[in-house]
């Protein structure tokens, strides 16, 4: 292992015609083909080539975003795992629950990481909105990216709620009873939505396998749509909004 | 090719079209002021992305210690038949629960929740937030007015509905707003709090209050949704 | 209905405060607008804002990857549908087929739909590679690109595959059946990927819920992301590439 | 501002700083061609849109008329007991399955369908698709004795297993390729012929291949994959 036959792979893969028609730019060496790693990329286009320095300070954002998204990663790579040895279905999906605890590798593992994921995207996606509101990155031409930010806070609620009914215990099955008794009580709308979200007038089997369709795809969905708007836009507004600067220079007065 | 190159000062000529300049127009009545913005850029490949990669790995890492040290709750198979003392929402949802202890259904649950979406999603498009004017920059009197009646009125509605987690924090924020009415002088608390804007005035109380009853319903309450303390409520939440 | 309050109404929104923080530029009436049109969407900006005239006509492409990605949309939309009356457990997969067939308003229409939109996306799929190969337009720059179409094809045959088996019924259990055994032929491999894929060594209920979430979430994820890289990169090749200049003109000879 | 501007005929001049051109390099073993390529571009907003629009529609239309003119099959609740005879892939598989009629499995099932695979992803990395020259552009005796070589060897190999289906398109697309080996005179489709290339001509061998074995396996093939007509057979693929 004296590390030099290592380097010469590399660069005999990096120089392959196969290699240079997958990643068309050589290695990040310079700054030309650090751009192009950003500009020729799919997923990190997203970003700019360039971004301020200031905006990399933690106290700019506290990467408070950054956390929320990294813990939505988490939260469907695990689900996508838990969902192999989940039925929608009562009971099963209960004996499901005890076959991952008791039969399935790792199975607790994997559920407490979705669970606390969870968490923390609730909690993330709160502290970054009370961020962004102390910092006043609302304003123009912002305006409606906070109103994104709000569709989407209400859409990780949604997704939490739905998937807290899944395991379908005695905790899952009160928990959502509550909440969609809550519903039931505004006028005119109430009743029917609660209808069509449980398929029925109680928490049933109906309702386990619309909250499951909404929590591993309806939702998901809406969410990766709202999050590319959202990231789009912070990108076509020039990069992250952070503290304002000294309240009195920013406006001219009389 | 004919002619040759041109020589290369010119574009230090004050020629527009080589070099182009900016011009700004000042009105008589404002005044001009010239903010130097030396603003640094860096690539975005290693000094961003590298963060970002940073922060995913520690999200991971903490997330898998948790997952390791706690489990997460699961309880008997769901029994319609009988219901759990007390029954609880999600976390999230537990500062609405309490506020149905104090509030008919409607209210604690459609019109509370209705309000705070449309104020969190009006806020960019209210003049005042974008203004963004300190509170009592103002006309001192008028504030005082506005101010104090908001807080009078918001305690009162919230006491004729024993809603005491309320009250106690709107009279603290009310304390705090008006303990700097008088001016800007004063310590280093006072000097920040000057500068403090109504609407986050606003949210800083939201924030408090949803804080308060979120704790309340999640660790104060028992059986019959009656006050208990933490260590004693069964089955723990 | 004389036409008059509808355009005012429609001004009167496009000129409102909340519309212009979200769609901002105006009517697309100028050819900076249009061109803000394509720019300033997150979803359309797959596009550029110019495209060559030629690209336009039928012959170029014979609109093939379009009618694809169109039956994708379909499948997407309907497949979402499907899944809020569909369980993924023996023998309730096949009784919910009848109660889609009986009970559900549209059930049948729906299913339908589904089942020969996804007959058109595989169709769709090879024609469009037919064209790309007999257009040549696999040369560089956009040799990986076909590498990413065959990759594509390959998720919509699994995609079609595991949807097969979802109905539970004598033609699912036995075309799957059909196909696995040839899996298990393959050299060391085989029988492995074959009990990954089955969660047993037949198909069983274990294989139904894996093909189910192989096809509801797991393969189209890896569609979409495909796709996206797919259409990218088209675009960051200047444009669908249609058939070749005569062949004696692209080479200069000695 | 002193300055006063330049004269506007100034990007006429050959100064290169304010009228860029380009240079071509001719080396003396090229022949120097000037191609005027015009192309016209138009804006995707209203051109490109909404024939995409248009061509979805279509989509939809047409999809909505086969789903309420056929029903999918269903048949009876799966048994894993009793095989139907026979039993059939999904139809993008029955070539493949039509070809376990004649090949062991591992042949079929693996290896046919890898070489496929593995054939499709080389097409953009082959240097011979790349020069993109009619196969009888080259050395014409050669080409004979190749291509020739080629067919014969396939059509022995697929004739041993019995495997008449490709045999005879093999030899159909053959007798295309070698009927324009001696030159490139004559009617139209003559001349269309003589410029396909030689990927062009395995790619439509295949094709061919592929299509007939596929309907022969959706559309005559009945109870223990005996050749049947499509109306005599039970069940209806």
């Amino acid at each position: 292992m004296n590390g030099t036959p290592l380097p010469r792979i590399g660069i005999w893969v990096r120089e392959s015609a196969l290699y240079r028609s997958i990643v068309r730019h050589g290695a990040a060496d310079t700054n030309r083909n650090r751009s192009l790693v950003i500009f020729e990329n799919l997923f990190l286009h997203m970003h700019p080539v360039k971004v301020r320095e200031k905006t990399l300070k933690f106290t700019h954002t506290y990467w408070l975003g950054a956390i929320t998204i990294s813990a939505l990663v988490v939260l469907i790579a695990t689900g996508i795992l838990l969902m192999f040895y989940y039925h929608p279905s009562v009971p099963q999906a209960y004996r499901d629950m005890k076959e991952l605890k008791f039969v399935v590798d790792n199975g607790v593992f994997y559920r407490n990481l979705h669970r606390w994921a969870a968490h923390l995207m609730v909690l993330g996606a709160l502290l970054h909105m009370v961020r962004v509101f102390y910092h006043r990155a609302y304003r123009p031409p912002r305006q409606f990216n906070w109103v994104i930010g709000v569709v989407l806070l209400l859409v990780t609620l949604l997704l939490s709620y739905t998937g807290y009914l899944l395991p379908w215990d005695q905790l899952a099955f009160w928990g959502v009873s509550v909440g969609t008794n809550m519903a039931k009580e505004a006028p005119i709308l109430g009743p029917p939505i609660r209808f069509l979200l449980l398929g029925g007038n109680i928490v049933s089997e109906n309702a386990l396998l619309r909250f499951y369709v909404l929590h591993c795809v309806l939702l998901p969905v809406a969410l990766l749509g709202f999050l590319g708007v959202h990231i789009w836009r912070v990108r076509k507004d020039g990069g992250v909004q952070g503290p304002p600067g000294p309240a009195s220079d920013d406006e001219v007065e009389p | 090719m004919s002619s040759p190159m041109p020589p290369l000062d010119l574009i230090e000529s004050n020629d527009p079209v080589a070099m182009p300049k900016r011009v700004a127009l000042v009105r008589p009545d404002a005044r001009a002021t010239l903010r130097r913005v030396e603003e640094r850029w860096v690539m975005t490949f290693p000094n961003l992305i590298l963060r970002e990669v940073i922060v995913f790995q520690i999200v991971v890492i903490a997330l898998s210690l948790a997952a390791l040290l706690f489990n997460a709750p699961l309880e008997g198979i769901a029994n319609p038949l009988e219901t759990p003392n007390p029954s609880k929402a999600p976390w999230y949802f537990l500062g609405l629960q309490e506020l149905l202890h104090y509030f008919p259904p409607v209210v604690a649950g459609v019109v509370f929740p209705g309000l705070v979406v449309v104020a969190l999603v009006v806020i960019p498009f209210a003049k005042i937030n974008l203004s963004a004017r300190p509170l009592w920059s103002g006309d001192k009197k008028q504030t005082r007015l506005w101010g104090g009646g908001a807080i009078v009125v918001l305690a009162v509605f919230f006491a004729a509905f024993n809603c005491w987690p309320i009250v106690i924090p709107t009279l603290l924020v009310g304390g705090a707003m008006f303990s700097i009415g008088g001016g800007g002088q004063g310590g280093r608390l006072r000097q920040f709090l000057v500068r403090v804007t109504m609407p986050e005035w606003i949210m800083t109380w939201f924030i408090l209050v949803a804080t308060i009853l979120t704790l309340i319903g999640t660790f104060f309450r028992g059986p019959g949704w009656s006050l208990v303390w933490p260590w004693n409520m069964y089955p723990p939440a």
